[in-house]
Protein backbone atom coordinates (compact mmCIF):
# COMPACT_ATOMS: atom_id res chain seq x y z
CA UNK A 1 0.00 0.00 0.00
CA UNK A 2 1.05 3.54 -0.77
CA UNK A 3 -0.43 6.93 0.50
CA UNK A 4 0.75 10.64 -0.29
CA UNK A 5 -0.56 12.67 2.15
CA UNK A 6 -0.56 16.42 4.51
CA UNK A 7 -1.07 14.48 7.41
CA UNK A 8 0.57 12.61 10.40
CA UNK A 9 0.69 9.07 10.38
CA UNK A 10 1.17 6.96 13.23
CA UNK A 11 3.74 4.32 12.91
CA UNK A 12 2.03 2.03 15.76
CA UNK A 13 -0.88 2.15 14.24
CA UNK A 14 0.27 1.18 11.02
CA UNK A 15 2.41 -1.58 11.66
CA UNK A 16 -0.81 -3.12 13.62
CA UNK A 17 -2.80 -2.58 10.77
CA UNK A 18 -0.13 -3.71 8.26
CA UNK A 19 0.68 -6.78 10.35
CA UNK A 20 -3.31 -7.82 11.91
CA UNK A 21 -4.01 -11.13 10.87
CA UNK A 22 -1.26 -12.48 8.93
CA UNK A 23 0.49 -14.53 11.44
CA UNK A 24 3.24 -15.51 8.35
CA UNK A 25 4.95 -12.55 9.75
CA UNK A 26 7.69 -13.03 12.01
CA UNK A 27 9.26 -9.62 11.24
CA UNK A 28 8.71 -5.96 10.71
CA UNK A 29 11.09 -3.61 9.41
CA UNK A 30 10.39 0.30 9.76
CA UNK A 31 11.78 3.48 8.73
CA UNK A 32 10.54 6.67 10.05
CA UNK A 33 12.30 10.19 8.25
CA UNK A 34 12.06 13.01 10.46
CA UNK A 35 12.60 16.65 9.64
CA UNK A 36 16.00 17.42 11.14
CA UNK A 37 16.74 21.39 12.51
CA UNK A 38 19.90 21.85 10.81
CA UNK A 39 21.40 21.30 7.11
CA UNK A 40 24.88 22.20 6.19
CA UNK A 41 25.55 23.39 9.43
CA UNK A 42 22.36 25.93 9.00
CA UNK A 43 19.39 26.11 11.42
CA UNK A 44 16.09 25.01 9.29
CA UNK A 45 12.92 26.78 10.30
CA UNK A 46 10.90 24.18 8.17
CA UNK A 47 10.80 22.72 4.86
CA UNK A 48 7.93 22.42 2.07
CA UNK A 49 7.93 19.39 0.42
CA UNK A 50 6.62 19.58 -3.32
CA UNK A 51 5.42 16.57 -5.45
CA UNK A 52 4.04 15.53 -8.57
CA UNK A 53 0.53 14.79 -8.03
CA UNK A 54 0.48 11.09 -10.17
CA UNK A 55 3.75 10.42 -10.85
CA UNK A 56 4.46 10.24 -7.42
CA UNK A 57 1.58 7.73 -6.55
CA UNK A 58 2.24 5.76 -9.99
CA UNK A 59 6.51 5.55 -8.75
CA UNK A 60 5.62 4.87 -5.53
CA UNK A 61 3.07 1.68 -6.47
CA UNK A 62 6.07 0.91 -9.18
CA UNK A 63 8.79 0.73 -6.82
CA UNK A 64 6.97 -0.94 -3.71
CA UNK A 65 5.55 -3.70 -6.33
CA UNK A 66 9.47 -4.32 -7.43
CA UNK A 67 10.24 -4.59 -3.71
CA UNK A 68 7.43 -7.41 -3.36
CA UNK A 69 8.96 -9.25 -6.33
CA UNK A 70 12.99 -9.01 -5.13
CA UNK A 71 12.08 -10.04 -1.65
CA UNK A 72 9.18 -12.56 -0.37
CA UNK A 73 7.04 -9.72 1.23
CA UNK A 74 3.48 -10.68 3.32
CA UNK A 75 2.98 -6.94 3.44
CA UNK A 76 4.48 -3.57 2.74
CA UNK A 77 3.19 0.30 3.13
CA UNK A 78 5.02 3.68 1.89
CA UNK A 79 3.61 6.71 3.30
CA UNK A 80 5.47 9.80 2.18
CA UNK A 81 3.69 13.63 3.32
CA UNK A 82 3.86 16.58 1.21
CA UNK A 83 3.65 20.56 2.51
CA UNK A 84 5.22 22.33 5.06
CA UNK A 85 6.61 20.39 7.96
CA UNK A 86 8.67 21.35 10.94
CA UNK A 87 11.59 20.31 12.62
CA UNK A 88 10.69 17.14 14.48
CA UNK A 89 7.95 16.33 11.95
CA UNK A 90 7.66 12.68 10.10
CA UNK A 91 7.92 12.71 6.72
CA UNK A 92 7.93 9.20 5.53
CA UNK A 93 7.24 6.35 6.78
CA UNK A 94 8.15 2.45 4.87
CA UNK A 95 7.36 -0.72 6.71
CA UNK A 96 8.27 -3.65 5.38
CA UNK A 97 7.00 -7.47 6.74
CA UNK A 98 8.45 -10.76 5.91
CA UNK A 99 8.08 -14.04 7.68
CA UNK A 100 11.98 -13.84 8.51
CA UNK A 101 13.80 -10.49 9.04
CA UNK A 102 16.50 -9.97 6.77
CA UNK A 103 13.91 -9.87 3.80
CA UNK A 104 12.26 -7.29 5.51
CA UNK A 105 15.70 -5.37 6.57
CA UNK A 106 16.60 -5.27 2.82
CA UNK A 107 13.57 -4.54 1.40
CA UNK A 108 13.11 -1.52 3.70
CA UNK A 109 16.63 0.02 3.22
CA UNK A 110 15.96 -0.57 -0.63
CA UNK A 111 12.45 1.29 -0.84
CA UNK A 112 14.30 4.00 1.37
CA UNK A 113 17.10 4.57 -0.69
CA UNK A 114 15.03 4.44 -3.72
CA UNK A 115 12.56 6.92 -2.39
CA UNK A 116 15.87 9.52 -2.07
CA UNK A 117 16.41 9.30 -5.48
CA UNK A 118 13.24 8.54 -7.79
CA UNK A 119 10.39 9.63 -6.21
CA UNK A 120 9.39 13.02 -7.34
CA UNK A 121 9.43 15.19 -4.22
CA UNK A 122 11.66 18.49 -3.69
CA UNK A 123 11.98 19.83 -0.47
CA UNK A 124 12.74 23.55 0.02
CA UNK A 125 14.18 24.83 3.23
CA UNK A 126 13.23 27.85 5.00
CA UNK A 127 16.67 28.99 6.55
CA UNK A 128 17.33 32.41 8.36
CA UNK A 129 19.03 33.74 5.32
CA UNK A 130 16.03 32.88 2.94
CA UNK A 131 14.37 29.90 1.67
CA UNK A 132 16.31 27.20 -0.47
CA UNK A 133 15.65 24.04 -2.69
CA UNK A 134 17.91 20.84 -1.17
CA UNK A 135 20.05 19.81 -3.65
CA UNK A 136 20.23 15.76 -4.74
CA UNK A 137 23.05 13.86 -3.17
CA UNK A 138 25.79 12.13 -5.03
CA UNK A 139 25.74 9.78 -1.84
CA UNK A 140 22.06 8.52 -2.07
CA UNK A 141 22.64 7.71 -5.73
CA UNK A 142 25.21 5.18 -4.95
CA UNK A 143 23.34 4.18 -2.17
CA UNK A 144 20.79 3.44 -4.82
CA UNK A 145 23.21 1.94 -7.31
CA UNK A 146 24.02 -0.88 -4.64
CA UNK A 147 20.63 -2.38 -5.47
CA UNK A 148 20.93 -3.69 -8.99
CA UNK A 149 20.59 -7.29 -9.13
CA UNK A 150 19.74 -7.77 -4.86
CA UNK A 151 16.94 -8.98 -3.96
CA UNK A 152 15.50 -12.68 -3.41
CA UNK A 153 18.04 -15.01 -4.24
CA UNK A 154 20.39 -12.94 -1.72
CA UNK A 155 17.50 -12.94 1.09
CA UNK A 156 16.77 -16.56 0.29
CA UNK A 157 20.48 -17.36 0.99
CA UNK B 1 1.34 19.06 -24.94
CA UNK B 2 1.00 20.10 -21.16
CA UNK B 3 4.73 21.26 -19.50
CA UNK B 4 5.13 20.88 -15.72
CA UNK B 5 7.32 22.63 -13.91
CA UNK B 6 8.54 21.56 -10.43
CA UNK B 7 11.00 23.33 -7.91
CA UNK B 8 12.99 26.02 -8.61
CA UNK B 9 12.07 25.71 -12.42
CA UNK B 10 8.53 26.85 -11.79
CA UNK B 11 10.08 30.12 -9.72
CA UNK B 12 12.41 30.99 -13.34
CA UNK B 13 9.88 29.76 -15.80
CA UNK B 14 7.16 31.83 -13.61
CA UNK B 15 4.87 29.16 -14.40
CA UNK B 16 3.55 25.69 -12.87
CA UNK B 17 2.08 24.46 -15.82
CA UNK B 18 1.48 25.38 -19.34
CA UNK B 19 0.01 24.18 -22.29
CA UNK B 20 2.02 24.89 -25.48
CA UNK B 21 1.81 23.59 -29.25
CA UNK B 22 5.40 22.86 -30.68
CA UNK B 23 5.93 23.34 -34.05
CA UNK B 24 6.49 19.98 -36.21
CA UNK B 25 10.41 19.83 -35.86
CA UNK B 26 10.16 19.55 -32.25
CA UNK B 27 10.40 15.64 -32.19
CA UNK B 28 12.00 14.49 -28.82
CA UNK B 29 12.57 16.22 -25.38
CA UNK B 30 15.93 18.07 -25.98
CA UNK B 31 14.23 19.58 -29.48
CA UNK B 32 11.35 20.72 -26.84
CA UNK B 33 13.38 22.03 -24.26
CA UNK B 34 15.13 24.08 -27.07
CA UNK B 35 12.51 25.59 -28.09
CA UNK B 36 10.75 26.49 -24.28
CA UNK B 37 13.99 28.26 -24.05
CA UNK B 38 12.84 31.17 -26.59
CA UNK B 39 9.73 31.54 -24.70
CA UNK B 40 10.86 33.86 -22.18
CA UNK B 41 14.46 35.14 -20.76
CA UNK B 42 13.10 33.43 -17.35
CA UNK B 43 12.55 30.22 -19.67
CA UNK B 44 15.71 30.31 -20.86
CA UNK B 45 17.93 30.56 -17.57
CA UNK B 46 15.50 27.86 -16.23
CA UNK B 47 16.46 25.82 -18.76
CA UNK B 48 19.89 26.55 -19.18
CA UNK B 49 22.26 24.12 -18.06
CA UNK B 50 20.41 20.69 -18.90
CA UNK B 51 22.86 18.69 -16.50
CA UNK B 52 20.46 20.11 -13.49
CA UNK B 53 17.54 18.77 -15.20
CA UNK B 54 15.32 16.04 -15.03
CA UNK B 55 12.38 14.68 -17.31
CA UNK B 56 9.76 13.05 -17.18
CA UNK B 57 7.23 12.34 -19.94
CA UNK B 58 3.70 10.87 -19.22
CA UNK B 59 5.03 10.65 -15.68
CA UNK B 60 7.62 7.95 -16.59
CA UNK B 61 11.61 9.44 -16.52
CA UNK B 62 13.06 9.87 -19.82
CA UNK B 63 16.19 11.30 -21.28
CA UNK B 64 16.78 13.67 -23.44
CA UNK B 65 16.39 11.80 -26.59
CA UNK B 66 12.91 10.02 -25.73
CA UNK B 67 10.19 11.44 -28.22
CA UNK B 68 6.97 14.27 -27.31
CA UNK B 69 4.24 14.73 -29.20
CA UNK B 70 0.89 16.42 -29.16
CA UNK B 71 -0.97 15.28 -26.08
CA UNK B 72 1.86 14.55 -23.96
CA UNK B 73 2.43 15.51 -20.51
CA UNK B 74 5.97 16.29 -20.12
CA UNK B 75 7.36 17.71 -16.52
CA UNK B 76 10.94 19.00 -16.25
CA UNK B 77 12.22 19.67 -12.63
CA UNK B 78 15.68 19.01 -10.88
CA UNK B 79 17.15 15.87 -9.37
CA UNK B 80 14.36 14.65 -6.64
CA UNK B 81 15.16 15.34 -2.91
CA UNK B 82 12.24 12.81 -1.15
CA UNK B 83 12.47 10.30 1.51
CA UNK C 1 17.22 2.40 26.79
CA UNK C 2 16.18 -1.14 27.59
CA UNK C 3 13.42 -2.96 28.53
CA UNK C 4 12.31 -6.67 29.55
CA UNK C 5 8.72 -7.08 30.43
CA UNK C 6 5.58 -9.37 29.85
CA UNK C 7 3.41 -6.49 28.84
CA UNK C 8 2.60 -5.32 25.16
CA UNK C 9 4.18 -2.26 23.64
CA UNK C 10 3.13 0.56 21.38
CA UNK C 11 5.51 1.11 18.53
CA UNK C 12 4.50 4.05 17.70
CA UNK C 13 4.55 5.80 21.51
CA UNK C 14 7.90 4.22 22.22
CA UNK C 15 9.54 5.87 18.58
CA UNK C 16 7.37 9.18 19.32
CA UNK C 17 9.14 9.10 22.96
CA UNK C 18 12.60 8.10 21.89
CA UNK C 19 13.04 10.51 19.35
CA UNK C 20 10.86 13.66 20.52
CA UNK C 21 12.72 16.85 20.90
CA UNK C 22 15.80 15.56 19.22
CA UNK C 23 15.92 17.55 16.18
CA UNK C 24 19.17 16.21 15.35
CA UNK C 25 17.68 12.98 14.50
CA UNK C 26 16.74 12.50 10.60
CA UNK C 27 16.49 8.66 10.37
CA UNK C 28 14.75 5.66 12.85
CA UNK C 29 14.96 2.47 11.85
CA UNK C 30 12.54 -0.02 13.73
CA UNK C 31 12.47 -4.03 13.90
CA UNK C 32 9.03 -6.05 15.38
CA UNK C 33 9.27 -9.56 15.96
CA UNK C 34 5.79 -11.08 15.96
CA UNK C 35 4.97 -14.72 16.89
CA UNK C 36 4.62 -16.67 13.82
CA UNK C 37 1.86 -19.47 13.68
CA UNK C 38 3.85 -22.34 12.26
CA UNK C 39 7.34 -23.10 12.65
CA UNK C 40 9.62 -26.12 10.55
CA UNK C 41 5.77 -26.77 9.23
CA UNK C 42 3.75 -26.96 12.49
CA UNK C 43 1.30 -25.08 13.95
CA UNK C 44 2.04 -23.31 16.97
CA UNK C 45 -0.56 -22.58 19.18
CA UNK C 46 1.72 -20.35 21.55
CA UNK C 47 5.59 -19.94 22.64
CA UNK C 48 6.75 -19.11 26.30
CA UNK C 49 9.48 -17.20 26.79
CA UNK C 50 11.86 -17.72 29.28
CA UNK C 51 14.84 -15.81 30.37
CA UNK C 52 17.81 -14.92 32.46
CA UNK C 53 16.55 -12.59 35.26
CA UNK C 54 19.41 -9.95 35.74
CA UNK C 55 21.39 -11.50 32.88
CA UNK C 56 19.33 -10.80 30.28
CA UNK C 57 19.17 -6.68 31.58
CA UNK C 58 22.91 -6.52 31.69
CA UNK C 59 24.13 -8.01 28.46
CA UNK C 60 21.10 -5.74 26.78
CA UNK C 61 22.57 -3.06 28.09
CA UNK C 62 25.98 -3.74 27.08
CA UNK C 63 25.07 -4.12 23.71
CA UNK C 64 23.33 -1.11 23.46
CA UNK C 65 26.33 0.58 24.98
CA UNK C 66 28.40 -1.31 21.89
CA UNK C 67 26.18 -0.20 19.36
CA UNK C 68 26.22 3.69 20.50
CA UNK C 69 30.08 3.04 20.32
CA UNK C 70 29.74 1.45 16.67
CA UNK C 71 27.42 4.25 15.25
CA UNK C 72 26.45 7.65 15.50
CA UNK C 73 22.95 7.05 17.37
CA UNK C 74 21.15 9.91 18.87
CA UNK C 75 19.18 7.34 20.84
CA UNK C 76 18.33 3.65 20.62
CA UNK C 77 15.36 1.62 22.22
CA UNK C 78 15.28 -2.73 22.93
CA UNK C 79 11.76 -4.04 24.58
CA UNK C 80 12.00 -7.70 25.13
CA UNK C 81 8.91 -9.44 26.20
CA UNK C 82 8.83 -12.65 28.46
CA UNK C 83 6.17 -15.11 29.29
CA UNK C 84 3.15 -17.05 27.14
CA UNK C 85 2.49 -15.55 23.74
CA UNK C 86 0.08 -16.19 21.07
CA UNK C 87 0.70 -16.06 16.83
CA UNK C 88 0.37 -12.19 15.77
CA UNK C 89 1.83 -11.16 19.25
CA UNK C 90 4.92 -8.93 19.45
CA UNK C 91 8.12 -10.34 20.84
CA UNK C 92 10.70 -7.68 20.52
CA UNK C 93 10.83 -4.32 19.44
CA UNK C 94 14.32 -2.33 18.84
CA UNK C 95 14.86 1.31 17.23
CA UNK C 96 17.73 2.90 16.43
CA UNK C 97 17.46 6.80 15.66
CA UNK C 98 20.37 8.73 14.31
CA UNK C 99 21.01 12.18 12.42
CA UNK C 100 21.24 9.29 8.43
CA UNK C 101 19.56 6.66 7.72
CA UNK C 102 22.83 3.87 7.38
CA UNK C 103 23.55 4.33 10.96
CA UNK C 104 20.14 3.92 12.03
CA UNK C 105 19.97 0.96 9.86
CA UNK C 106 22.78 -0.96 10.54
CA UNK C 107 22.43 -0.11 14.18
CA UNK C 108 19.18 -1.73 14.26
CA UNK C 109 20.24 -4.75 12.28
CA UNK C 110 23.36 -5.36 14.25
CA UNK C 111 21.01 -5.05 17.56
CA UNK C 112 18.51 -7.85 16.25
CA UNK C 113 21.02 -10.38 14.91
CA UNK C 114 22.99 -9.97 18.23
CA UNK C 115 19.48 -10.64 20.14
CA UNK C 116 18.87 -13.37 18.70
CA UNK C 117 22.16 -14.90 18.88
CA UNK C 118 23.28 -13.61 22.81
CA UNK C 119 20.49 -12.41 24.47
CA UNK C 120 19.63 -14.91 27.26
CA UNK C 121 16.14 -15.81 26.43
CA UNK C 122 14.45 -19.34 25.17
CA UNK C 123 11.40 -20.13 23.42
CA UNK C 124 9.01 -23.33 24.16
CA UNK C 125 6.34 -23.61 21.32
CA UNK C 126 3.71 -25.01 22.36
CA UNK C 127 2.22 -27.00 19.02
CA UNK C 128 -0.40 -30.36 18.54
CA UNK C 129 2.15 -33.03 19.44
CA UNK C 130 3.37 -31.34 22.99
CA UNK C 131 5.83 -28.27 23.81
CA UNK C 132 9.17 -27.97 22.32
CA UNK C 133 12.24 -25.97 22.83
CA UNK C 134 13.15 -23.78 19.79
CA UNK C 135 16.23 -25.27 18.85
CA UNK C 136 19.04 -22.19 18.01
CA UNK C 137 19.65 -21.62 13.97
CA UNK C 138 22.85 -21.85 12.82
CA UNK C 139 22.16 -19.05 10.24
CA UNK C 140 21.49 -16.38 13.29
CA UNK C 141 25.04 -17.33 13.89
CA UNK C 142 26.14 -16.42 10.18
CA UNK C 143 24.14 -13.29 11.00
CA UNK C 144 25.91 -12.09 14.09
CA UNK C 145 29.46 -12.66 12.85
CA UNK C 146 29.39 -10.36 9.82
CA UNK C 147 29.36 -7.45 12.57
CA UNK C 148 32.80 -8.25 13.51
CA UNK C 149 34.61 -5.16 12.78
CA UNK C 150 31.47 -3.31 11.07
CA UNK C 151 30.03 0.17 12.58
CA UNK C 152 31.11 3.82 12.97
CA UNK C 153 33.89 3.67 10.08
CA UNK C 154 31.80 2.09 7.30
CA UNK C 155 28.50 3.99 8.83
CA UNK C 156 30.67 7.05 8.37
CA UNK C 157 31.48 6.42 4.53
CA UNK D 1 27.93 -21.36 44.64
CA UNK D 2 24.59 -20.55 43.07
CA UNK D 3 23.71 -22.93 40.32
CA UNK D 4 20.86 -21.99 37.82
CA UNK D 5 19.25 -24.32 34.55
CA UNK D 6 17.12 -22.96 32.00
CA UNK D 7 15.05 -24.10 29.55
CA UNK D 8 15.43 -28.12 28.90
CA UNK D 9 18.19 -28.11 31.46
CA UNK D 10 16.03 -27.18 34.53
CA UNK D 11 13.29 -30.04 34.07
CA UNK D 12 15.94 -32.86 32.95
CA UNK D 13 17.83 -31.57 36.42
CA UNK D 14 14.31 -31.27 38.02
CA UNK D 15 15.66 -27.55 39.26
CA UNK D 16 15.81 -24.39 38.35
CA UNK D 17 18.08 -23.03 41.19
CA UNK D 18 20.10 -25.05 43.80
CA UNK D 19 22.91 -24.18 45.87
CA UNK D 20 25.67 -26.21 46.33
CA UNK D 21 29.06 -26.84 47.89
CA UNK D 22 31.77 -28.51 45.79
CA UNK D 23 34.69 -30.02 47.04
CA UNK D 24 37.88 -28.09 46.66
CA UNK D 25 39.26 -30.00 43.77
CA UNK D 26 36.12 -28.59 42.18
CA UNK D 27 38.25 -25.22 40.43
CA UNK D 28 36.45 -24.18 36.80
CA UNK D 29 33.38 -24.61 35.07
CA UNK D 30 33.90 -28.22 33.15
CA UNK D 31 34.96 -29.51 37.14
CA UNK D 32 31.95 -28.33 38.43
CA UNK D 33 29.76 -29.97 35.49
CA UNK D 34 31.18 -33.34 35.76
CA UNK D 35 30.90 -33.17 39.55
CA UNK D 36 26.77 -31.81 39.02
CA UNK D 37 26.22 -35.04 36.85
CA UNK D 38 27.10 -37.01 39.98
CA UNK D 39 23.51 -35.55 41.86
CA UNK D 40 21.19 -37.45 40.40
CA UNK D 41 20.46 -39.18 37.05
CA UNK D 42 18.34 -36.11 35.77
CA UNK D 43 21.78 -34.48 36.20
CA UNK D 44 23.68 -36.86 33.87
CA UNK D 45 21.22 -36.74 31.24
CA UNK D 46 20.74 -33.23 31.24
CA UNK D 47 24.53 -32.36 31.34
CA UNK D 48 25.57 -35.46 29.26
CA UNK D 49 26.91 -33.49 25.87
CA UNK D 50 28.56 -30.48 26.59
CA UNK D 51 28.27 -28.89 22.97
CA UNK D 52 24.49 -28.29 23.75
CA UNK D 53 25.30 -26.71 27.03
CA UNK D 54 26.39 -23.08 27.62
CA UNK D 55 27.67 -21.31 30.67
CA UNK D 56 27.20 -18.19 32.56
CA UNK D 57 29.33 -17.27 35.52
CA UNK D 58 28.45 -14.29 37.26
CA UNK D 59 25.95 -13.41 34.51
CA UNK D 60 28.89 -13.48 31.80
CA UNK D 61 29.33 -15.88 29.43
CA UNK D 62 32.20 -18.45 30.11
CA UNK D 63 33.99 -21.25 28.67
CA UNK D 64 34.77 -24.90 30.94
CA UNK D 65 37.95 -23.16 31.42
CA UNK D 66 36.47 -20.46 33.37
CA UNK D 67 37.22 -20.56 37.08
CA UNK D 68 34.69 -20.94 39.75
CA UNK D 69 34.52 -20.53 43.54
CA UNK D 70 32.26 -19.99 46.53
CA UNK D 71 29.41 -17.19 46.29
CA UNK D 72 29.75 -17.53 42.36
CA UNK D 73 26.18 -17.46 40.04
CA UNK D 74 26.82 -20.02 37.76
CA UNK D 75 23.83 -20.56 35.07
CA UNK D 76 23.86 -23.67 32.83
CA UNK D 77 21.38 -23.29 29.65
CA UNK D 78 20.80 -24.24 25.75
CA UNK D 79 21.60 -21.93 22.96
CA UNK D 80 19.46 -19.17 23.02
CA UNK D 81 16.92 -18.56 20.85
CA UNK D 82 15.52 -15.01 22.03
CA UNK D 83 14.85 -11.61 19.53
Amino acid sequence: MIRVQREEFDVGAEVARLTRGNHLIGGVACFVGIVRETAGGEAINAMTLEHYPGMTEAKLAEIEAEAGRRWPLEASLIIHRHGRLEPGEQIVLVITASAHRQAAFEACEFLVDWLKTKAPFWKLEETASGPRWVEAERQDDKAAAKWAGQGRDKAAE
Amino acid sequence: MKILYFAWLKAKTGAGEEEVNPPDHVTDVQGLIDWLKERSPGHAQALADLSAIRVAVNQNYAGLDHPVKAGDEIALFPPVTGG
